[in-house]
């Protein structure tokens, strides 16, 4: 059974369509990196398996379960770094993580999160107010709330934006780790390099069609699309 | 119970955000100290007509200082695309409007109980053998208030012009509310036996119910739009 | 695909509800005002009713008309449905100031004023600013898809509460003095119920005629927008 | 767009001839005159004359006996007498529209009928101000659907540059 399946998906914003019949599957364990030019939908498609946006039409699965019926089973199972931080500004770093899991229905201990604050290298600003954290930070931040909330699908739209050489180096250690625990990644990224280290997959999403790929073609061409 | 952990995440978290900046409450509240100010200067001392016109005022003023509030309420999930963190929870959107509901709740309560004092000391009202009526129309018809305030921010706050908008969409639905509030607190204020003016609290209890029942129903539709 | 056999479905009958709207407001015209007698106690003026209540029944009618409508989107989540809840809104904001300024026009000479907080003309008064909230919701809107949704939302909200209202101030009205006016008891004889069946049947086929028509304004609006942007989504005209 | 032009046309000519028999009614059943005009005629013929009952003059009414006052419009008074039973109708300070002959003889004018104030210009302006937008309204309408129709079919749907 594959993590993530998706059939013939469509997605217009009343009549703009942004998507048109796009297939995609990947398995467990699996890092799959989506590459496309600025407006080919990879985040709408994105956004569509992280049931921020209805499909118009198709139908897509997540671990098994159907996206558009059962959306709450699904969103129990994932977790999406987007574009948002999703953090307040005047609680400390420590408060947005116990909120944010919290509401999920899981109270950590200081202890985990001391733990993952210290693996993405932000368990000294655990106190500071979010306000005066940096976009790399923050992207740090909802890396520490991934690898305590562990989905079992775990999106990552533009994931190596903002972060510095060390943090792409701990977002890609993060990702093996997911992967190695049996979880599957879905990324879109427009870095060659970073990727290479970590996708087991590749493909290019140009006008709603996907050309999928190996790593190895992936490095080798000279332009993608 | 995984619900009612949301509703207390939710409402802490904006209990202690606010605890931190004080932005809501101090803006409200000097707002509305704003308001009586013009007040008394607008109508002339008259204590007939003062009697007269006293609900009225009253209510002007926390309706202000609903506007004020509430609508900004949603203002600190927009900031950092918080709404998209909630849409993506696997748990009843009703849940987080309570959580928010309870939160500005507690706000206008807070407001009211400063205000009440002040008015009673700048117009010269007696109210002390009215205190408890008082007490108890303005949590009632506050809960109304916040109830439908709560709901119209959720919706404003993601558009341009949210300033604006919020006034425009709130107070026309609102009108039963403050109609219930002002002829009840005239009974109260004009020293009518309880029983005078009990059947506007039992109708703004009905109207609380049924905006509570019927935003914390629609809710799940503005965020999982 | 279902938004192109819709618009072909209005294209098609459309014709049917323009002429029976014409026909039938064409004799209700003739009717009231040149055949039917005037009333005992209101006079020529009574004539003013063949008009006003057609408008003021189309308005609730259309408002009506909004909430299904708006329910019928949040169900089934159509393009084509949201354009056809923003043209019930904008001909219920017609209907609505029509049957506003008619009543206060035939407000003026029976009760000798303009305007009067009488129930049922403060409850059409909320209507009204409701609707241009609902209107002006619309053009602050960004995200098209979010915005039909709270669109929809806010015309289910207004729909549930122009009830409350009306009861509120109903009672808020009885408190405070007795209703001195009130439609004095017009016994209506048949031959004012003729042009007015007429005209109240006329103007609601009309009101379905203009929806059909409105509806498909807006959808062609947003798909020349769409064609002369970019890829034009499957199936449309 | 020809037909268009032409359906509306026909539409506009029908309304037109109600509106045209609405006023022939009018000019025949409801137009009034001052009672200036009718003394300055002297005519025998039915006329509409409106004015307003004089205060302290309405009078009669009693057993049968026929009602009488003056009715007065800018200064000038016609003196009415009037033998109906529409007396709820009647009332001083009151502006009504006597329906009668002028006996020139008797110097008085016999009314037959006692109706209310017409107030054409409130019925005039209702039907106006409610119908002649919604005619604008839909025309518009119409209009804008048939020439979007042409421009879709025209448009060409924009194509990126490969």
């Amino acid at each position: 059974m594959n993590a993530i399946r998706g059939e013939s998906l469509s997605k217009s914003f009343q009549h703009y369509q942004v998507l048109k019949g796009v297939s995609i599957e990947v398995a467990r364990g699996e890092c799959y990196a989506l590459f496309g030019p600025n407006g080919a939908g990879k985040t709408t498609l994105l956004r569509i398996f992280a049931t921020l946006h209805r499909p118009s039409a198709g139908s897509f699965e997540i671990m098994g379960m159907d996206g558009r019926r059962e959306r709450t089973k699904v969103r129990a199972l994932i977790y999406m770094i987007g574009h948002g931080s999703y953090l307040y500004d005047d609680l400390s770093v420590k408060e947005n993580i116990q909120f944010a899991i919290g509401v999920r229905g899981w109270n950590p201990t200081d202890g985990e999160i001391k733990k993952a604050l210290d693996q993405v290298g932000i368990g000294r600003f655990a106190r500071l107010r979010s306000r005066y954290l940096s976009a790399g930070m923050k992207k740090r931040l909802s890396i520490a709330k991934a690898l305590l909330i562990r989905p079992k699908v775990l999106f990552l739209d533009e994931g190596y934006a903002s972060l510095d050489e060390r943090g792409v180096e701990m977002m890609n250690e993060c990702i093996r780790a997911f992967t190695k625990a049996g979880a599957c990644v879905l990324m879109t990224t427009h870095d060659r390099g970073p990727t290479a280290e970590v996708a087991d997959r590749v493909g290019v999403l140009n006008r709603s069609v996907l050309r999928e790929m190996t790593v190895k073609e992936m490095v080798a061409a000279d332009a993608l699309f | 119970m995984h619900f009612f952990s949301v509703v207390r995440w939710i409402a802490w978290k904006d209990l202690l955000s606010e605890y931190r900046n004080r932005e809501n409450i101090s803006s409200m509240f000097f707002f509305a100290l704003n308001v009586i100010l013009i007040f008394s200067f607008s109508f002339s001392l008259d204590p007939d007509t003062l009697k007269e016109i006293m609900p009225g005022i009253i209510w002007v003023a926390f309706g202000f200082t609903a506007i004020i509030g509430l609508g900004k309420s949603f203002l600190i999930e927009v900031n950092n695309d918080c709404m998209e963190y909630f849409q993506c929870l696997p748990v009843p959107k009703g849940a987080i409007y309570l959580g928010k509901f309870l939160g500005n709740l507690l706000f206008m309560l807070t407001v009211e109980v400063v205000l009440f004092p002040l008015f009673v000391l700048f117009f010269n009202l007696e109210i002390l053998d009215q205190f408890l009526p008082l007490l108890l129309i303005s949590t009632v018809a506050t809960i109304g208030l916040s109830a439908l305030g709560t709901l119209f921010s959720a919706l404003t706050v993601q558009i341009r012009a949210r300033e604006v908008m919020f006034p425009i969409l709130l107070l026309p639905l609102s009108v039963p509310i403050f109609i219930g509030a002002v002829e009840a607190t005239r009974g109260a204020l004009s020293g009518d036996p309880f029983s005078m003016y009990r059947h506007w609290i039992e109708l703004l209890g009905v109207f609380d119910v049924i905006f509570v029942v019927v935003s914390f129903w629609i809710f799940e539709f503005i965020l999982d739009y | 695909m279902v938004a192109t056999r819709f618009i072909g479905w209005l294209r098609r009958y459309e014709k049917w509800f323009g002429i029976t709207a014409a026909v039938l407001i064409a004799v209700g015209l003739y009717t009231a005002l040149v055949t039917s007698s005037a009333d005992y106690y209101q006079g020529e003026v009574v004539r003013i009713m063949y008009v006003h209540v057609p408008f003021v029944q189309t308005a609730m009618f259309s408002y009506f008309t909004l909430f299904i409508c708006s329910i019928w989107y949040l169900w089934k989540r159509e393009a084509v449905v949201d354009n056809a809840c923003h043209a019930a809104a904008g001909l219920s904001l017609f209907f609505t100031a029509g049957g506003l300024i008619t009543g206060s026009i035939w407000g003026k000479p029976t009760w000798n004023a303009w305007w009067v907080w009488d129930p049922r003309l403060t409850s059409f008064a909320i209507l009204f600013l409701t609707l241009i909230g609902y209107l002006m919701l619309r053009t602050f809107l960004d995200d098209k898809e979010k915005g039909a949704t709270f669109c929809a939302i806010l015309a289910i909200i207004g729909f549930i509460d122009l009830p409350i209202i009306h009861f509120s101030v109903e009672w808020w009205r009885s408190l405070h003095q007795p209703l001195s006016v009130s439609t004095r008891g017009i016994s209506i004889a048949s031959d004012m119920m003729i042009p007015l069946t007429l005209m109240s049947v006329g103007v609601s086929i009309l009101f379905a005629y203009m929806l059909m028509v409105r509806t498909q304004m807006l959808y062609l609006e947003h798909l020349l927008e769409a064609k002369q942007g970019r890829l034009l989504s499957e199936g449309a005209l | 767009m020809n037909r268009f032009y032409i359906r509306w046309g026909v539409l506009m000519v029908v309304f037109g001839v109600i509106g045209f028999l609405g006023l022939a009614r009018y000019n025949r059943e409801v137009r009034t005159i001052s009672p200036e005009v009718l003394l300055g005629q002297k005519t025998d013929s039915e006329v509409r004359v409106m004015g307003m009952i004089e205060a302290a003059t309405l009078e009669g009414g009693v057993d049968g006996a026929p009602f009488r006052f003056s009715l007065s419009k800018a200064g000038t008074k016609v003196p009415v007498v009037f033998s109906g039973d529409d007396a709820d109708i009647l009332r001083e300070l009151k502006t009504i529209v006597a329906i009668g002959r002028w006996q020139a003889e008797k110097g008085e004018f016999q009314a037959a009928e006692i109706a209310l104030t017409p107030n054409y210009g409130f019925i005039a302006s209702a039907y106006l101000l409610s119908l002649v937008p919604l005619v604008f309204f839909l025309f518009y309408m119409e209009r804008r659907v048939a020439m979007l129709y042409v421009m879709i079919k025209e448009e060409k749907v924009y194509q990126a540059e490969v």
